[in-house]
């Protein structure tokens, strides 16, 4: 590799690459990357064909399926396959609503879930559904008695996220399903965040999650490939309608290479959870340590429960967007819920949904920890924000150094 | 996202600061919380030097820094004409949606040439 | 290779290894491989991503964009990647009937579509719309003037395939689009089966076409990964609701390898379609007419109007998947329409919607010749094929070979 | 699909064939399209020879061809008791949905087995 000489106003320092947005999306990893070439090259089959070459596609797609299964705690016959998170979670929820309303069309969400959940909800508005969307506390926290004091005489579905891409914050899951089972209410969960960071367990701990969406790329599988867990009889509508692939419930010619690698990608993330997380929580505590020392900066989300590799800021008189812009020119990768990055009007609505007043969470910076990171990068980011956010500070018109109240 | 013209004007913005005693000052915000205060040293109708500080997204940065190099040297009236097009022009273009970001630069200098008008006892001029 | 032996009775033969099922699906080709290897192994950032590491992929996407935009005739302004063609036909038909039942409930299709199509119309049935199946001759043409006569006060789409997986048969697509241009009804055809075998232009000679679905295996290209093609200003409802990717119709991370796959394979697919069409021809007409030497056998579908590649035969005395599995065993990989093979109670509905008797139907045989046939592949099947009718006949109770008339 | 015993019986079915002036012959077919002839040669109440003909997927075509593998030799009344799930797991097992068509077989001995009552002068035995 070139080393790379790179100044940010005085200091001249080597730039080093430094990925920290694990929450956006993870690079595939060697073993998951090679567990799929055969499905490229070689084995073209159509699993659905009766002859035997579509066979070596069927049986991978069924021993992957004993991988999510077994990462799950679920049975192979829970896992249905889908083209990624957001299909996931579109299905659970449209086809929950769309096959329960008869019955009722009152369903319970929250103000921070991704837009995968957020925006299925708010068309099912459209046609005619009833959705509670429930306020978080101050750290992104659910209460789940709010959740049962917003049940209704035709509440039909309780979708709550496993934890928050943004913030981190890990929402007390159990506690609502042990509501939603109370009141007879199907219960989903997006879980794409905690693969590989929290053990999942749908017999034991999770036995009351109805559904849960999960998607190989946040944990270092392919793009494109997701599946949802479909707990043994919940009925519900299927979302993709047409040829008879996975047992009937989701048509479409399977994506093998896909799912094959997202089955190795899971076993593989699943193998030491809580090695990892170790190591993982070490550096991010460093990291996290170090950030604070900057003056006029807050850390957003719960201080305990939360996701092991999430760190979200805000640094006062600092947009996010700018801040996004100079570290990448820094070789740091990381993200904003800022109003500029994501070219609308308004800054992220969990920032929003937490109380963080605009100017806040227009200066919010998310730095998210994975396999790609060592102590080196935490080094590099502790050397570099300060200078960073400082250059910045220094052409804001908000920013006078004598107002800052040193920590 | 960015071409290398804005990222150069937002990587390292010309005329980023205060004047002291400045013959005008202008502030100007827009929704997506983008701000910009620009300071005039004015001579002779002409704009003898400028400096601005903007809280913002590259964007907001970039149109600053490039809208001050427009204006520098120019005369009031050249300089209340200048438009968001010409700025973005002038850095090879904005992304789309981004041109909003674009607009605090004019908002500001004609704050700032009404703050010079009012010190002058002359009316100010209307958009 | 290792030469096998082989027998099917008296004679012994080299076993060749003979893939005739491209209707069915399609190898990747290797330069389809190739360009999405990088995609798997280096550029993991989200394409969705601000900084510098997402930008490979937005613009390997792009790039893609513009390819199909090119093999189509479209812009590329006017092309969505979706997971599949069953997605694109789910998107197309759902989206149009939930985005315009204020204006009416009303959708003509075909009973000879494929799941995809059939299977989202019969949902829609249950959601209060109101859906014609039009019958098709015995051929399996559809009538324009048919269209035409279906339409009511509330028509809102008319959904016909572009040519017939199963049995070949190409329909009048443009003229049923100057029936739906004619009475301002919005029209959708399932292209899975035309691609790299049609020319198509959607600015010109399929100018009233408003919606084409594409499925990227179908040419040469990975599983998982389609395309809707959704003409300048078409509004319909978006079918997968979260992110703002694909211009914020259309949610979901990329899969951007398979993304890439297709945008290479459609490339090649579409760069010489008369040369590549000659020599399938070719083969075909050799096979065909060899075929028919064989007693009581019949081709299905239309004799010319037809895919260059589709070949469906009817054996009397003879149950498809046993010769399916037979001829698989002799290394032939073809399809059948038989109740057997589908694990249904009932023989092809496209089979009987020509009005093929069922135990004419049972019998039935699709051979479908793609790049990776040959014209020893020909000689072997045309080789094999007669002795395994022969030895299935001679088990079946129904075969008399008396009552055979010799042709 | 099919494992491998079925896919022998299938490749290979063993007793195909007619008999010539059987002394039983019974036929039977399903919802699927599956049909059977089976040929029955009996003596001292027991199945001296069998063969069959049987049109239908490869299921249909290794049950015919285990089925009579599996009487030939008994008493009748121990052909009469013959289950498909017998014959199922002789073959060690059928794909699901398919078990249906192993049933044609049983169905194919018990007629051949009245066929014989019958030409007996013997009352017919209810299923
Ligand atoms: C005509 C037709 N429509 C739809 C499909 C479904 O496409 P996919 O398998 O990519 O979902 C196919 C192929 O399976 C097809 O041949
Ligand atoms: C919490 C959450 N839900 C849903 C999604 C959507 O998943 P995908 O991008 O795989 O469609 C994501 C990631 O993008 C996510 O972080």
């Amino acid at each position: 590799m070139r080393k790379t000489l790179i100044s940010l106003g005085v200091l001249m320092r080597e730039k080093r690459f430094v990925y920290m947005d694990h929450a956006a999306t993870t690079s595939i990893k060697p073993d998951v990357a090679e567990s799929m070439i055969p499905f490229l090259k070689e084995y073209f089959g159509n699993p659905s064909s009766l002859y035997s070459i579509g066979r070596e596609g069927k049986e991978a797609i069924e021993t992957a399926r004993e991988q999510l299964a077994k990462a799950l705690g679920a049975k192979p016959d829970e896992i249905y396959f889908t083209s990624g998170g957001t299909e996931s979670d579109n299905w659970a929820i449209k086809g929950t609503a769309f096959s329960r309303q008869k019955k009722g069309k009152h369903i319970i969400t929250t103000s921070i879930e991704h837009h995968a959940v957020l925006y299925p909800c708010e068309y099912l508005e459209g046609q005619g559904f009833d959705v509670t969307y429930l306020p978080v506390d101050r750290y992104g926290l659910v209460d789940p008695a709010e959740v049962e004091a917003a049940l209704k005489e035709d509440t039909i579905l309780i979708s709550v996220m496993y934890a928050n891409n943004e913030i981190g914050t890990i929402e007390p899951i159990q506690e609502i399903g042990k509501v939603a089972k109370e009141h007879d209410v199907l219960f989903h969960t997006d879980a794409m965040q905690v693969i590989g960071a929290v053990q999942l367990d749908m017999k034991q701990k999770h036995k009351d999650v109805d559904m849960l969406s999960l998607s190989s790329h946040k944990f270092y599988g392919p793009k494109g490939i997701g599946a949802l867990f479909l707990k043994e009889g919940t009925q519900i509508d299927n979302f993709m309608h047409g040829g008879g692939q996975e047992r009937g419930k989701r048509a479409g010619t399977e994506n093998v290479a896909g799912i094959v690698g997202m089955g190795k990608a899971i076993e593989l993330a699943t193998a030491n959870i809580e090695e990892h997380n170790e190591i993982i929580i070490k550096m991010r505590d460093r990291l996290l340590s170090g950030v604070l020392e900057i003056p006029n900066c807050r850390l957003n989300g719960h201080p305990e429960k939360r996701l092991p590799g999430n760190l979200n800021f805000s640094f006062e008189f600092v947009e996010g967007e700018s801040l996004l812009l100079m570290l990448d020119q820094m070789g740091i990768c990381s993200s904003t819920g800022s109003a500029c990055s994501s070219g609308s009007l308004e800054t992220s609505h969990v920032l929003r949904a937490i109380g963080l007043p605009p100017e806040i969470a227009q200066g919010s910076l998310r730095l998210t920890l994975g396999d790609a990171n060592s102590k080196e990068d935490i080094d590099y980011v502790l050397d570099v924000l300060p200078e960073t956010v400082g250059k910045l500070r220094n052409m804001s018109p908000f920013y006078n150094p004598g107002s800052v109240c040193e920590k | 996202m960015y071409n290398k013209k804005v990222m150069d004007h937002f990587m390292n913005p010309r005329n980023v600061g205060e004047i002291e005693n400045a013959d005008g000052i202008g502030e100007a915000g827009n929704p997506h919380g983008d701000y910009m205060k620009i300071f005039l040293k004015i001579r002779d109708d002409r704009i003898e030097d400028v400096k601005f500080k903007t809280f913002g997204c590259a964007a907001a940065i970039a149109s600053s820094s490039m809208a001050t190099e427009l204006i520098k040297g120019k005369t009031l009236n050249e300089a209340w004409e200048l438009t968001n097009e010409a700025v973005a022009e002038a850095l090879e273009g904005l992304p789309p949606g981004k041109l909003e970001c674009s607009v605090v630069s004019r908002e500001a200098i004609h704050n700032a040439i009404n703050d010079h008008r009012k010190k002058q006892g002359l009316e100010t001029l209307e958009e």
